[in-house]
């Protein structure tokens, strides 16, 4: 009976998309509900994975296999492990509440669910693929259809032509939904060109005519596929999270997004690329992880701080959140960096916890800019008092992002940081440290200036508080945030038993050592 | 025992989870929080719970005091099946006390409260109380916390409740940028506390501070330790130059400034220190340093809180004052006199700030010169105050007096004399400004905001009589207290108490002829001006202000312009260029048949010089 | 002792198909005036063409009876595929083994695909040349087929020119254009297309034969696989790089690639979904045929040259696609992109050989390229009945919206341009993977690097009509109104680039008993 | 005579025609030169087989022969067309599409 | 001796003709040394023992082409009655690749060596016959094939009066 499990959970959404092409598209309501069901599915499978795995065996479980091409040893090989369960929780969680968030979108709202649950079945299809090209495969899924979500359904800003490459304004339309489209499309598929070459590379090398994971990581790779091949993946998937200098798509990408994909991609598919450079990167290629830790770990210390101190001078709430996210995938990558099971048991953690932080923190701003009709940050004042919930629910994003106790961002970064130390590298965990008092400094004063203060001005008439759906959407968000930093075992079980089958080959170190 | 009997360790999971539940039904319970009073008598009715759970665990372990502390906890954090962290309950005799101190301090101010606020809207004291059983859970959660981590959570919740409580009139611009302040400074200062923890653990394989962990850690280890812990002491014990954000902390209501920022909250920095004493006295590079800037701190905050109109401010730089003597005194290396002012002074600041909230609410104004002549009709508010006042200043049998001789007597005896010195000054200077607001706020000329003022209602009167009761009795109770807490102390007269009484009467005696008797104008006098300017100047204050904006604001500006018009202005230079070069190269395909028989036939030869070169 | 019937069963499908052209062409001439379209009495009035147009179900008219007849034939001719036996003509000149039937039956698909898609045109601009069309069209598929198994540099040589010949006159068919008046001026692009193409053709043609003529002095034999014994000499290193150049046309290598914009936009748009993805295919193969069956032991002579040539193909090809505001320009452009990447499957079959996956990721490849091509052509050529502007036709912009008039269409052309793309879930990527894992293996990683890095460039221009086709707003609202039958070639054509991205293993099973049974 | 004599000959024929196609601006004298490109590989062919003594080359002379008639035929139709279009014969007075 | 002379005279005259065949500036004259030339390679293959080809030659260029070609001149411009117009433009570059072309290509034909001709060359045109209608029947076919299109295409590319 859990053989299916999986299946049933990549293939809802999908199953879901495909009956919403035969749904007109004027029915919106029957386009809405199918798009819940998909997702209500998509997560009661992910709950019921959740449930049926066990973390005493542990490894990989409720493995099921399809042979695609087999001369090539292409299989759809399914299988779930200790990081997965969370992650697919994630997945789910935040696409039940993306649906709840565009409940009110009516424009082409049929081909935006399509789109929308087409992404969540290539994401869930990445967290449980044991076949490397599989997983290659959902994660394009993934990624391509935020182009046509953000060009379509997006929102144009403003940037202001300047510095050494002013003259690129002009043929590029900077600023656009449609070249922030154009830009994440290009730049995450540059970084698809290089995750495949290193795929076929450890293929090739491999010369078990597999893409099996399994297999693929029994093979002791040549030292020079070990350090290219891992440059490449962690350059292919660092793309997708958002690893400075590739992270320049995050901002603006984001900021031109309808509120659902920010969340999803802010939420969920920034995660793929981390998870992609741990479990395909380091897993497979444990020498170069090794080799190159102190690259990734520095790049990550860099994106922390960067980030951060970019965040602060965004005028634009959804640039705030946009940087924010690159800092905050840096604490992902700093803890896939230290190699050791906290940083880590930190670095999956913060993937959950951030997706629920940033997905609150989308949906908050989608909320706020579908009633204010503004996200210029300096113009808004006093929202509190016209719509209390956001603001309680702002601010709660916002202690979980600066990494306050109770939720579960703190214990994500702490884990981290201490991975960080204990990897022989305090500079990290103090630049982490340092990250998150800057993050500090900027998300209350965002809080301040838009919620407190006496108001709002007359320029925003109908400010109204969440309301039905959202509220849901903002509970379930809220709460996740809270249990699991209150209670983290209930994903840190998992995580744990994942990490300890695969760290200590990448480590090289035994299990009881690395303790 | 019989059935019902708790162990010490339900007993204080029951302490904690009290107001846990207050806060719980509150924030989960719009109605039930909107209506306000009602929500105001279910947080007092769990925090008089928490009080009850207190007070039975202090009063077994005073007669336990030589058994090892009840610890209960469960893991909370694992990493390869291996315990990293947990959580729970450690009650010993500091936890013990502290817990009803914490549970006392705010059961008073939560009944002072229902009086204080009855003017506000219901759903704003709903918030103000369920906030309330927020901070006194997460209080009372890092009193009992058996490990840092456990601290450092709580640590950093009550961070955050002191935040919300700040906030507590959201309109008011002030307020918000105090709330932010303050929780900026101690975020920043809470980097140490964040790395202190990192060290501890790298070092020990744990977050305890048993002895054992102490060996672990070694001299090198403990140094680190002591050190980033102690920056965070400094910012949330309100330590130069990071006390910046208390005075500014006033801006919430007075009972929050009772409750937070003088009784308990601020001294979570002090309390800190005093459950990793362990790490503390094996850093001694460290305790010098507390010894010295807890020493300067107090001068430099008593000598600001004399030239000071708000009667907040002058209570908010007495805190920071006294937090001094707490530190300066633990860095001297001895744990029970430091936490024995902690304790005393958490009553009779408390009292004092819930006395001026009595005076604020009848005149609606923390500023001294619209007070005086309030006596006359706050006699009962200005008894307390007063007590309050002779409390902090030192005189002889009252509770201050006690602590703060204990205090000086460690210091004379390490010979650390400058700090001896500094603490005496300041503890003359206290004397002079409590005396000066009590003359200026009850004795001086009536103003026209007097006119109306009357005496405060009942709820409001109770937690100050019982406050009094305890900065008039706890001096005495010393040596039980430390009894309990497995420390020995008995009172003595000593060279330096003598010294520091005749100071604190020395200063009263000036404060009076200044204010009382108007026998001369502080203002006039050359030395008292100078020092007044340097300190009206505020520069700790403009210094951080000038950081935030020119090197914070600058950097993060440069960093954001970097990133949009070097980094991503590269991207789109790479994007402009390959356009470019497919438009360059559009140029070749001149549309004349001629050009493509050339290129044809220069293919041909490429070709075949391929060929030859190889 | 000749076994003629067995050369003749062998022989099955390039003589069907000659048959089929001499039955077309008598067809027409006997066909009664009654089933002649209606404006046989002179030349044809655009006022008549677009009443006919207004008519509301485009479906079956006996006007295109012709087109009928040479469908159902080359139906005939894939049938005949099935049963025809493989075997080695007398001579060895011809071989039909699994690899030539794979690639007629692909050959025959395209020839199927272009008929089926051009009844709309044929009516529209030529039906009174209805019959030459469709002959030619056959005309030249016999050459490809027999290209497809030749073994012998004779026959490849006039295989090669019967294929070609042909299409010179195909991609100048279109005679007249309809100026703004809507009357019938002569065809002043198709001209110019059928000129360049031409003339370009035939330098490359004597080269080629040039070339081949040095090729059988120096071996003394037309047999390609005696190639083999020529000794190693600088004549040999010319004469390979005269064939390769003349081939190079003919594949649209830079820089020999310069005639294909221009010709796509002149030439008639069903004709350019034929000759963008047949002859090409056919002409690799052939080119495959003489270096890897015969100049194999030479592979320094050529190896080099040609690796330099795929990697300024596909740069220049990507490049210059990118500023294309045409889509039949866009395309053409793309298209010599593509044809650079074939090519590494050439080099990792050569390198590898047996070993290897180049062979069969080449002719993979190929059927992707046909799907995904053909039907992207086919939607322009959609778009172009639906009587948009001339001035607009075939731009970009002639997209614009198309997804809120005909969502199907625009799903269509999604789905091609993804797979020409190399986006996974669409036939093109398991190519592109294929091709590159292939190359890889024979060591071709750096090549494996430059390709995926140059089409990324791609993406930005598929993209871009993507754009177009989901974002622009739509200049009317109607559906988009096509003959039936350009509907279902189109969607045979998207169907098959989803649906063997979804599920390749067919194919790739399909190519590797084909290039296995060409590497023995 | 040597056999480079004949292939040095048709070299000489071959490059003259592609002198002419290159300089050529009617479309006439390019096929012209075309015509001289394909008589050389002829000459190849027929000087080839009399060398390898097998009348294969001649065979093939006679397909290139043949080749190049139809070739030249469709070849001039096309030119008619392009002077009905453009009324030029001129190669270059068709460059409409570019770039 | 003899045959050296003849080549060298027959070489001399196709590639005479040949170079004024690209030079002429009248197109008619410029077909007609096209001819010379080709009548000139008809006499070479009586030199190398193919009188067959040698008639094919003449009947079909000669009689074919050329015809041909001056049907496309008279066809194609009326404007003038006999000197049609044929400059030749950017000469220099032209020279330069031609002669780039045969610096190959006589560069790699002098490198390598050619088996001498054999004294003995039967050259029956029934052999001929044979060769075409048994080894290369099917190329012959499908050039039948291939001249049907040409003539196909070129019927219909010409014909004017049709859509």
């Amino acid at each position: 009976m859990t053989g299916h499990l999986l299946d049933l959970c990549v293939a809802a959404p999908a199953f879901a998309a495909l009956l919403l092409l035969f749904v007109p598209g004027k029915h919106l309501t029957a386009v809405r509900l199918i798009s819940l069901a998909g997702a209500l599915v998509h997560l009661a499978a992910a709950i019921a994975i959740a449930v049926s795995y066990n973390r005493a065996t542990g490894g990989v479980q409720m493995v099921s296999s399809h042979a695609i091409v087999p001369s090539l040893g292409i299989a759809l090989t399914f299988g779930v492990d200790g990081w997965g369960v969370p992650l697919l929780l994630l997945t789910a969680t935040i696409l039940t509440v993306g649906v709840f968030a565009s409940w009110g979108l009516a424009d082409r709202a049929r081909d935006f669910f399509v789109l929308l649950l087409v992404l969540t079945s290539g994401v869930a299809g990445v967290f449980v693929s044991l076949d490397l090209f599989v997983f290659f495969l959902a994660y394009e899924i993934a990624v391509l259809p935020m182009y046509l979500l953000i060009a379509i359904w997006g929102t144009s800003n403003k940037v202001a032509p300047g510095g050494p490459f002013k003259f690129t304004w002009k043929m590029l339309d900077i600023g656009g939904k449609e070249y922030a489209a154009m830009k994440l499309t290009l730049m995450l598929l540059i970084g698809s060109a290089l995750i495949l070459a290193a795929m076929l590379a450890m293929y090739v090398e491999a010369g078990k005519h597999s893409f099996d994971l399994r297999v693929l990581g029994t093979i002791h790779y040549s030292p020079f596929l070990q350090s290219a091949g891992f440059i490449a993946l962690w350059l292919g998937f660092g793309s997708l999270a958002g690893v400075w200098p590739f992270h320049t798509w995050s901002p603006d990408g984001h900021a031109a997004a309808p509120t659902a994909v920010s969340m999803l991609h802010a939420g969920v598919l920034m995660k793929l690329g981390a998870f992609g450079v741990i479990r395909i990167g380091m897993v497979l290629l444990p020498e170069g992880a090794r080799q190159w830790a102190w690259l990734v770990g520095s790049v990550a210390m860099i994106n922390i701080v960067y980030g951060a101190l970019s965040a602060m001078s965004q005028k634009d709430l959804k640039y705030i959140i946009a940087y924010s996210s690159v800092s905050h995938m840096g604490v992902v990558m700093l803890g896939a960096a230290t190699l050791n099971i906290n940083g880590w048991n930190g670095a999956i953690f913060q993937m959950v916890a951030h997706g629920l932080m940033t997905g609150l923190f989308f949906a908050l701003v989608g909320l706020v800019y579908g009633r204010a009709h503004s996200r210029w940050v300096p113009g808004m004042g006093g929202f509190a008092n016209a719509m209390p919930i956001v603001a309680v629910c702002f601010t709660v994003a916002s202690l979980s992002s600066l990494g306050l106790p109770g939720l579960a961002g703190f214990v994500a970064e702490f884990l981290v940081f201490l991975g960080a130390w204990q990897a022989g590298q305090p500079i990290w965990a103090l630049a982490g440290l340092v990250g998150a008092f800057i993050t500090a400094v900027y998300v209350l004063r965002t809080s301040r200036t838009i919620f407190w203060g006496d108001g709002p001005s007359h320029d925003f008439h109908d400010l109204t508080d969440a309301h039905g759906t959202e509220w849901v959407a903002l509970g379930v968000l809220v709460a996740a945030l809270i249990v699991l930093g209150v209670w983290p075992r209930l994903a840190l079980d998992f995580i744990d038993v994942a990490t300890g089958d695969y760290l200590p080959a990448v480590a090289g170190k035994t299990l009881e050592a690395l303790r | 025992m019989s059935a019902f009997t708790l162990t010490r360790v339900d007993a204080a999971l029951l302490c904690c989870a009290a107001p846990l539940l207050s806060f719980l039904i509150l924030g989960l319970t719009p109605a039930l929080r909107r209506t306000g009073r009602i929500a105001g008598y279910v947080s007092i009715a769990f925090a008089g719970l928490s009080t009850l759970y207190a007070a039975s665990l202090l009063q077994g372990r005073m007669f336990a005091a030589a058994s090892p502390p009840d610890i209960g906890q469960v893991g909370w954090l694992y990493a390869g099946g291996k315990l990293v962290a947990s959580m729970g309950v450690q009650v010993d005799g500091i936890s013990a006390s502290m817990l009803v101190v914490v549970t006392v301090v705010a059961l008073c101010v939560q009944v002072f409260s229902l009086g204080y606020l009855h003017d506000e809207p219901p759903a704003a004291l709903g918030r103000y109380y369920t906030w309330h059983s927020l901070f006194l859970f997460s209080m009372l959660g890092l009193v009992v916390a058996p490990n840092a981590l456990q601290l450092f959570l709580c640590w950093e919740l009550v961070g955050l409740a002191s935040y919300l409580l700040i906030g507590f009139y959201f309109k008011k611009p002030s307020a918000g940028q105090a709330a932010v302040k303050a929780f900026w400074v101690t975020k920043f200062a809470d980097i140490g506390l964040g790395a202190g923890l990192l060290v501890l653990y790298v070092f020990t394989g744990t977050f305890d501070w048993s002895p054992q962990a102490v060996q672990l850690l070694g001299a090198t280890g403990a140094a680190w330790t002591a050190g980033l812990f102690f920056l965070a002491v400094m910012g949330k014990s309100a330590q130069f130059p990071l006390h910046i954000w208390l005075p500014d902390a006033m801006e919430g209501p007075t009972p929050v400034s009772a409750l937070l920022h003088a009784a308990t909250m601020v001294a979570a920095g002090v309390y800190l220190i005093v459950r990793t004493y362990p790490i503390f006295q094996a850093a001694p590079g460290v305790l010098v340093f507390m010894t010295f800037l807890g020493a300067w701190t107090a001068l430099f905050a008593s000598i600001i809180a004399c030239s000071q109109n708000d009667i907040k401010k002058v209570l908010a730089y007495s805190t920071a004052a006294q937090l001094g003597y707490m530190v300066s005194a633990l860095g001297a290396g001895e744990l029970w006199p430091g936490y024995f002012h902690l304790v005393t002074h958490a009553a009779f600041k408390a009292l004092l700030f819930l006395g001026a909230g009595a005076l604020i609410h009848a005149v609606h104004s923390n500023n001294l010169q619209d007070m005086g002549g309030l006596w006359p009709k706050l006699k009962i508010s200005g008894t307390a105050f007063i007590i309050g006042a002779m409390a902090l200043a030192g005189v002889p049998g009252f509770a201050g007096f006690f602590s703060k001789d204990a205090i000086l007597d460690v210091l004379l005896e390490r010979h650390l004399f400058a700090p001896w010195i500094a603490l005496l000054a300041a503890a003359g200077l206290t004397a002079f400004y409590m005396t000066r607001v009590v003359m200026l706020a009850l004795f001086g000329k009536p103003g026209h905001h007097t006119e109306h003022a009357h005496e405060s209602p009942p709820s409001m009167l109770a937690p100050l009589v019982l406050l009094a009761i305890a900065a008039l009795t706890l001096g005495f109770a010393g040596t039980s207290l430390a009894t309990a807490a497995g420390h020995e102390y008995a009172f003595h007269l000593s060279t330096s108490g003598l010294i520091a009484s005749s100071l604190a009467l020395l200063g009263i005696g000036v404060g009076w002829l200044a204010y009382g008797k108007n026998a001369f104008v502080p203002g006039k006098i050359p030395a008292f001006a100078f020092v007044q300017g340097i300190v009206e100047s505020s520069a700790v204050d403009r210094s951080f202000a000038w950081s935030y904006r020119v090197v914070f604001q600058g950097v993060s500006g440069g960093v954001a312009w970097f990133d949009r018009y070097i980094i991503d202005g590269f991207m789109n230079f790479s994007a402009w260029l390959t356009q470019m070069a497919g438009e360059r190269l559009r140029a070749a395909q001149t549309g004349r048949v001629v050009d493509y028989l050339y290129a044809v036939v220069a293919g041909l030869l490429l070709l075949a010089a391929a060929g030859f070169w190889r | 002792m000749i076994d003629w019937m067995g050369s003749l069963q062998i022989l099955a499908v390039p003589l069907l198909l000659t048959v089929s052209m001499l039955v077309l062409v008598f067809a027409d001439l006997l066909l009664p005036a009654a089933a002649q379209p209606k404006g046989n009495q002179g030349p044809l009035s655009f006022r008549d063409l677009r009443k006919a147009q207004a008519e509301p179900v485009p479906g079956v008219q006996r006007a295109d009876i012709l087109g009928w007849i040479a469908l159902v034939q080359l139906a005939l001719c894939l049938a005949a595929s099935f049963v025809a036996p493989q075997g080695v003509l007398p001579g060895g000149s011809y071989v039909h083994d699994a690899m030539a039937v794979l690639m007629e039956r692909v050959l025959l698909v395209a020839g199927i695909l272009a008929i089926l898609g051009a009844f709309g045109h044929v009516r529209q601009s030529f039906a009174r040349r209805q019959g030459e069309f469709y002959a030619l069209l056959q005309c030249s598929l016999v050459g490809m087929t027999l290209l497809a198994g030749t073994r012998d540099l004779l026959l490849l040589v006039v295989a090669f020119e019967l294929m070609g010949i042909p299409l010179y006159v195909l991609a100048t068919f279109a005679k007249t254009d309809k100026n703004a008046a809507g009357d019938a001026t002569p065809g002043r692009k198709s001209a110019e297309a059928g000129m360049k193409f031409y003339l370009v053709g035939a330098l490359s043609s004597a080269i080629t034969l040039y070339g081949v003529s040095l090729l059988y002095g120096l071996s003394g034999s037309t047999h390609i696989a005696d190639l083999a014994r020529i000794p190693s000499s600088p004549l040999l290193q010319v004469a390979s790089a005269l064939v390769v150049a003349g081939f190079g046309f003919k594949l649209g290598l830079a820089p020999f690639q310069f005639w294909i914009p221009d010709t796509y936009e002149g030439a008639p748009t069903p004709v350019v979904s034929f000759f963008s993805v047949a002859p090409k295919i056919a002409g690799l193969l052939a080119l495959t045929q003489i270096l890897l069956g015969g100049l194999l032991g030479h592979l320094q002579l050529w190896l080099p040259g040609l690796v330099g040539m795929s990697v300024v193909t596909m740069t220049a090809g990507n490049l210059l696609a990118l500023p294309q505001l045409h889509l039949k320009r866009l395309l053409a452009n793309s298209g010599v992109a593509q044809m650079g990447t074939m090519l590494i499957g050439v080099f990792a079959a050569a390198t590898l050989g047996a070993k290897g996956h180049g062979l069969s990721a080449l002719l993979f490849y190929f059927i992707a390229y046909l799907a995904a091509n053909t039907g992207l052509f086919l939607v322009i050529e959609t778009l172009a009945h639906d009587g948009s502007e001339p001035s607009e036709r075939d731009l970009i912009a002639s997209l614009s919206g198309l997804n809120r008039r005909s969502p199907g269409l625009a799903l269509a052309a999604l789905v091609c341009l993804l797979s020409l793309a190399g986006i996974p879930f669409a036939v093109g990527f398991w190519a592109k993977l294929y091709v590159f894992l292939a190359a890889w293996e024979a060591g071709y990683a750096w090549l494996v690097l430059v390709a995926v890095g140059v089409s990324v460039i791609g993406l930005f221009y598929y993209l871009r009509v993507a754009r177009s086709m989901y974002l622009g707003e739509p200049r009317v609202t109607t559906p988009v109104r096509s003959p039936l039958t350009l509907s279902v070639a189109v969607t045979a054509c998207a169907l098959a680039t989803a649906g063997l991205g979804l599920y390749p293993s067919v194919i790739v099973e399909a190519t590797r008993t084909a290039a296995a049974a060409w590497l023995h | 005579m040597p056999t480079q004599a004949y292939l040095l000959l048709s070299a000489a024929l071959f490059c003259l025609g592609i002198y002419g196609v290159l300089t050529r601006r009617n479309a006439i004298g390019v096929l012209v030169a075309i015509e001289l490109m394909a008589n050389a590989v002829n000459i190849n062919l027929v000087a080839f087989s009399r060398v390898w003594g097998s009348l294969t080359g001649q065979a093939f002379t006679l397909f290139s022969l043949a080749l190049t008639v139809s070739e030249v035929v469709v070849g001039l139709a096309i030119v008619i067309l392009l002077y009905r279009a453009h009324q030029s014969v001129l190669t270059d007075s068709a460059s409409e599409m570019k770039g | 001796m003899a045959a050296q002379i003849a080549f060298g005279l027959i070489a001399a005259c196709m590639l005479s003709a040949g170079l004024l065949a690209v030079t002429s500036k009248n197109l008619v004259h410029s077909v007609l040394w096209l001819a010379v030339s080709l009548v000139a390679t008809a006499a070479l293959y009586v030199t190398l023992s193919a009188p067959f080809l040698a008639a094919m030659q003449i009947m079909l260029y000669t009689g074919g082409v050329i015809t041909l070609m001056l049907f496309g001149v008279m066809l194609t411009d009326h404007r003038h009655d006999v000197g049609v117009l044929n400059a030749s433009t950017r000469r220099l570059p032209g020279i330069l690749a031609a002669g780039a072309v045969f610096g190959v290509l006589a560069s790699a034909m002098l490198g390598v060596g050619m088996p001498a001709a054999p004294a003995q060359f039967d050259s029956s045109t029934a052999k001929l016959g044979a060769l075409l209608f048994a080894d290369h029947l099917v190329a012959f076919e499908a050039l039948s094939v291939l001249l049907l299109a040409a003539m196909l295409g070129a019927i219909v590319l010409a014909r004017r009066h049709d859509a």
